[in-house]
């Protein structure tokens, strides 16, 4: 019974399972560049979502065919790349703020940070 | 029960996810994140959006490590210890 | 009543904010500062002196500006009791005007452009409260008054007047605080937040218990006015330059506070409710306490000063206890007794600053045979004191005797003994500030000399007129009689 | 007719204008500040115009490209928008002013970015509030935040961290919005607005949209600073360029309750949000503890940036507890508090910048004779200070008194007491820098106001916030005209 749940639904039960991660990374780990990569996981676990969400058991991809089939959805997939977009050019802000703080602090570990910038 | 290719794909992914977070090696970890990038494209071709599957090989597994990379060249390689 | 519209109140008020705004704009140039001063406040009083022959045919004047905020406008009414004390507040400043002026250039005290712009802005809310049409513009106003006048408290900044003036803060703004929470609800429940002279909250199916509340929240809300148990920022409040104390804290701020409850009582629950609920009688007998123990805290201080706050507390309780006796005698008293104070209260603090000026002396115990070396400013204190103790022919002896009156009138025979009890007080803690200053031998020989004439002029004027108030009271009498009259239909 | 355009002329303007900064730059540096100011005037001039018509004509439609909804982009302009676009672009402009000196002070050198971004974020501000498509308010968050992260970033060492922990956290909600979007369009199918909410009825028993409308609250809340989601926020403000301060503090958090006002009260439906499940008012107490804990804080500050930014935590407490009472009274005041935060904190934090730019005083206990040295900028942050507390008549008083009405009127007298308590704290806060900016000190200083291109912006607030408080029935009609219609 549990089982099926879990096997009907496994998308979404790793999709929040990829996001858990993706936040351990985020706020767990100490390193700035680590941190970054949780980010990265934690953007993917949700469009991961969209996608799943946007597929059709049968269905084909959004390409036009010459006998009618069932399409999936194309629209999440136009809001994905957007988000994708998002995602990379967050990574790249992010990316650029940890080499400045490692040339201003020398280092990339937080604490120390906090420590250096009392 | 037919355990179908994504969800084995999926599980892959998951072990990509933790294994790039616990690594030390930042390098290596990023090495890791391109998988799982790559692996994500695989799983969004399978799941009929090719046009997602493209832009994340491109600019996901692609960019993303360039940049990482990069970073990891202008700071240091590997996680400091306590 | 016949109401008509000017725009008396509206420049009455304004004079002096421009007044403000001129004196920071000539605040390098002494003189012009000062003129501007005296010049505004001259201008403010005829304004304010134009609109008596209206008033005393029974009209109302009316002046209605924007609306702040939906249905809530700043508005201005003159109405008997207002006027009256408007006439006071705007009278009295030309006197504390020069006073201040003498004051401040004896002392060569720091800062004189902000003292003379913040007592301009002072005034002018203090005008604004008294010609406000409804609670809204007197809140307005009385929350301008609290912040304009601190920097008038903590004039000499030494580290006593700052803690002092966080004192006078912490409660006034509270005080704030509660009053708006009671505007919003008596807005809320009525939809209206005009005075009107039977009051607005009657009849509207507000509970009991809210009404309660609502009359709890508006006496701490005048808390301007001092009541016992929230009066102890007054005290700490003498530590501001004497002009200061005396205007404000002997007559426009406390007097405000009361202003602001005679209102609320009178116009906003109205005497039929306020018999109802048996909150006239609970007040009455609040004040009574606050009358009697304010009196014997002023036995007990030795600074000049701090003694005449007290004074003040327990004086103020007066007024209230004459309004909430809610007959005719019985208002007629306190809102004479407005007047009546305002008059010697001021010229006691005058003599008290002049004092200080000239011998530098506030304590009462080092006043030993001061009248020789300044005997206008004894005999002029001594006025004073006779007065608020309500000997005849003095002012005070008519407020005091309507209130006697008033008293018999609602058979509460323990609150005219609280009056002829206190009566004594007053004698008790006046009495040997006179025959310190008359009787006895001075220590050494004494040096100095009467204050200089911008201080000596008014307080002597002040005196006097403390007396002729005394003794003519008919126009006065009048104005408060058309206010009585219009609250209680009767004589 | 170029005025049927102008809901979508006012996003092209801003990204046109960004895309020719540097171009710009590269002739003439000096070039760039003006030219951003130019933009955003132009922006502003537009949002003004568009109240104006919303007021006499009503709402504004726009489908972008011709595309009608459901598949198109809609600008959908009502007076809810129109109004806070109105105070956003209206902000921005007169910050990018001041910012001419402070920024080329704090920031020297980089003008070509500095104004890329500021117009950036000005236009994604500007994109969140007047689009119609959900979806599309994710983007323009998106833009602005990056524009804000970089922006904060350049004000020197302890920025970057506090730039950083903000990039982690906004991402946090951007990517709690997403989801949470994505709910609402599996359920719905569609990303207009107006089609969600008009879909939305049929599903109201499904759990899924009470996760949706979970993960809006969260992410929202997260970007607007709420209580216990405040911690990005006081380090990032502290340590921005002030302008930059200046210009999220009035702006970027009022961005974020819009949209959450718009999504909670138009795209899912109040009678949902109040009734079926008690969101607003769970907020609403939320919001009670932050204005507190938000004023117990910023008194505990020494520095004048970071106690200003705590006070944002407690005044965008207010916000949401007149938006959480959620009836016509507290609703009406918590978006007039959008505006009268918006210009008093603006207003303040511009101050804070001047004393900065003129002495490099941070501490407030150092702040001795500032009252002598520049008269007019401490007069406005008196007047600024005072409207925080609350005295009449500024325009913070009509927001408090239309708080504490709508409390009232609703019987929550915790409400009440908190809104007019916090008052008071308030007062301890502000009072500390009065005592020492005015009193205490009795040699001449030397007169040394801050130059004229910050005074003036700093006196404009002044004048706005006393002005519109002697006439706040002018917003207050506009707000609860919109607050009718949306609340039943």
């Amino acid at each position: 019974m549990v089982l099926d749940i879990i096997f009907a639904k496994y998308n979404y039960i790793i999709y929040i399972t990829l996001m858990t991660i993706g936040f351990y990374g985020m706020i767990g780990k100490r390193n700035l560049i680590k941190k970054l990569i949780g980010m990265s996981i934690f953007q993917y676990s949700i469009f991961l979502f969209y996608v799943s969400a946007a597929d059709v058991s049968g269905g084909t991809a959004p390409i036009l065919l010459k006998e009618p089939a069932v399409y999936v959805n194309p629209l999440p997939h136009v809001l994905i790349l957007t988000a994708i977009v998002v995602a990379v050019s967050t990574l790249a802000v992010g990316l650029s703020l940890v080499i400045r703080i490692y040339k201003e602090f020398g280092t990339l570990d937080e604490d120390k940070i906090i420590e250096l910038s009392r | 029960m037919i355990f179908s290719v994504d969800l084995v794909l999926l599980l892959l992914i998951l072990v990509l996810a933790v294994a790039s977070i616990m690594v030390k090696d930042l390098l290596e970890s990023t090495v890791l994140f391109a998988c799982f990038s790559f692996l994500m494209a695989v799983i969004w071709v399978e799941m009929n959006s090719v046009d997602v599957a493209f832009t994340e090989a491109a600019v996901g597994a692609g960019v993303s490590t360039i940049l990482l990379v990069a970073a990891i060249a202008c700071t240091r390689r590997y996680e400091e210890e306590r | 009543m016949e109401t008509v519209t000017s725009f008396g109140p509206g420049l009455a008020v304004l004079v002096s904010l421009i007044g403000a705004a001129m004196i920071l704009i000539f605040g390098r140039y002494p003189n012009i500062r000062e003129s501007i001063s005296i010049i505004a406040g001259i201008i403010k009083f005829g304004i304010v002196a134009s609109m008596i022959p209206a008033v005393m045919d029974g009209k109302i004047i009316e002046l209605k500006l924007w609306e702040v905020l939906p249905n809530l406008p700043i508005m201005f009414r003159v109405d008997a009791f207002g006027l009256l004390f408007g006439l006071i507040a705007s009278f009295l400043w030309i006197f504390t005007t020069f006073y201040s002026i003498g004051y401040m250039r004896t002392l060569k005290e720091h800062a004189q452009t902000r003292f003379f712009f913040c007592f301009a802005m002072a005034l002018s809310s203090a005008i604004g409260i008294a010609f406000s049409a409804n609670l809204f513009t007197l809140f307005i106003f009385y929350e301008i008054l609290t912040v304009s006048t601190y920097p008038l408290v903590i004039h000499i900044e030494t580290r006593d007047a700052m803690s002092a003036g966080r004192k006078y803060l912490l409660y006034l703004l509270t005080a704030g605080i509660f009053l708006l929470f009671s505007i919003i609800a008596v807005y809320h429940y009525t939809g209206t937040t005009d005075f009107a002279p039977g009051g607005i909250l009657a009849g509207k199916g507000i509970p009991v218990n809210m009404l309660y509340l609502l009359f709890i929240t508006f006496m701490i809300g005048s808390a301007k006015a001092a009541f016992m148990p929230l009066h102890s920022w007054l005290p700490s409040a003498m530590i501001a330059p004497t002009p200061v104390s005396a205007l404000l804290h002997a007559v426009a701020v406390v007097k405000v506070g009361v202003f602001t409850a005679t209102r609320i009582i009178l116009y906003i629950f109205g005497i039929d409710l306020m018999k109802e609920t048996g909150l006239a009688l609970a007040m009455a007998y609040f004040v009574a306490f606050t009358i009697i123990v304010a009196s014997l805290f002023a036995l007990t201080h030795d600074n000049l000063k701090k003694r005449l706050a007290y004074s003040t507390i327990s004086q103020l309780s007066y007024v209230i206890l004459g309004v909430v006796m809610l007959t005719p005698a019985g208002i007629t008293g306190g809102m004479l007794h407005i007047l009546n104070h305002a008059f010697m209260k001021i010229t006691l603090f005058f003599c008290a600053g002049a004092i200080i000026v000239a011998s530098g002396k506030e304590k009462i115990s080092e006043m030993n045979g001061i009248a020789r070396q300044m005997p206008l400013t004894m005999i002029a204190f001594t006025l004073g004191a006779i007065g608020m103790a309500g000997t005849p022919p003095m002012a005070g002896f008519i407020s005091k005797w309507y209130m006697l009156i008033g008293s018999v009138e609602i058979e509460q025979i323990p609150l005219l003994f609280v009056l002829l009890v206190s009566t004594l007080l007053n004698v008790a803690y006046f009495a040997p500030i006179i025959i310190n200053a008359f009787f006895k031998e001075p220590d050494k020989e004494l040096s100095y000399k009467e204050a200089p004439l911008f201080m000596l002029i008014p307080l002597i004027l002040t005196g006097i007129i403390s007396l002729v108030l005394g003794i003519w009271p008919d126009e006065p009498l009048a104005i408060v009689r058309i206010a009585v009259q219009s609250l209680t239909g009767g004589t | 007719m170029i005025t049927d355009h102008l809901s979508v002329l006012i996003i092209a303007v801003g990204l046109l204008g960004a895309f020719f900064t540097p171009i710009i730059g590269l002739i003439r540096k000096e070039m760039c500040s003006l030219w951003a100011s130019f933009i955003i005037l132009l922006q502003f001039l537009i949002s003004i115009f568009l109240l104006y018509q919303v007021i006499i004509a009503g709402n504004i439609s726009y489908w972008l490209g011709g595309w009608e909804p459901p598949w198109g982009i809609e600008y959908a302009v009502d007076l809810l928008n129109a109004f806070v676009l109105v105070i956003v672009a209206g902000i921005c402009f007169s910050v990018s002013i001041y910012g001419r000196k402070s920024l080329g002070f704090e920031v020297p050198d980089k003008e070509l970015p500095l104004y890329t971004l500021y117009i950036l974020l000005t236009t994604g501000m500007l994109g969140i509030v007047v689009t119609g498509d959900i979806f599309n308010l994710y983007v323009f968050l998106e833009i602005g935040s990056l524009a804000a992260y970089a922006l904060i970033a350049m004000g020197g060492r302890h920025s970057l961290t506090a730039s950083f922990n903000y990039m982690i956290m906004g991402t946090v909600s951007a990517s709690f919005i997403l989801l949470g979007i994505g709910y609402l369009y599996v359920m719905t199918g569609t990303l207009n607005m107006a089609d969600i909410s008009a879909l939305l009825p049929s599903l109201y028993g499904r759990p899924v949209i009470l996760v949706a409308i979970a993960l809006l609250v969260v992410g929202l809340s997260i970007k607007t600073a709420l209580f216990p989601l405040h911690t990005w926020l006081p380090d990032a403000y502290t340590h921005a360029p002030s302008a930059v301060s200046a210009v999220l503090s009035g702006t970027f958090t009022k961005v974020g309750i819009y949209a959450l006002i718009r999504v909670m009260f138009t795209v899912i439906s109040p009678s949902y949000v109040i009734e079926t499940v008690p969101v607003m008012s769970i907020l609403s107490w939320v919001a009670a503890i932050g204005i507190l804990a938000g004023s117990l804080l910023a008194i505990a500050q020494y520095d004048i940036k970071r106690m200003l930014a705590y006070s944002s935590v407690s005044q965008i407490g207010y916000i949401f507890l007149g938006i959480g009472m959620a009836n016509k009274l507290a609703m009406t005041g918590g978006i007039l508090h959008i505006l009268s935060h918006s210009l008093m904190k603006v207003g303040l934090f511009m101050v804070a910048g001047a004393i900065i730019y003129r002495t490099g005083i941070r501490n407030i206990y150092q702040l001795k004779g500032m009252g002598k040295k520049m008269p007019y900028t401490m007069a406005a942050f008196v007047i600024g200070a005072l409207s925080m507390i609350g005295i009449p008549p500024t325009i913070g008083f009509a927001s408090k008194f239309y708080l504490a009405w709508g409390a009232l009127g609703a019987g929550e007298w915790v409400f009440v007491v908190v809104i007019l308590l916090s008052s008071l704290l308030t007062a301890v806060y502000f009072w500390r820098i009065f005592e020492n900016a005015f009193f205490g000190v009795h040699e001449d200083i030397k007169k040394d106001e801050a130059p004229i291109s910050m005074l003036l912006p700093i006196l404009a607030f002044a004048v706005i916030t006393v002005l519109l408080g002697l006439l706040a029935s002018l917003p207050i009609g506009i707000i609860e005209q919109w607050v009718t219609g949306v609340l039943p």
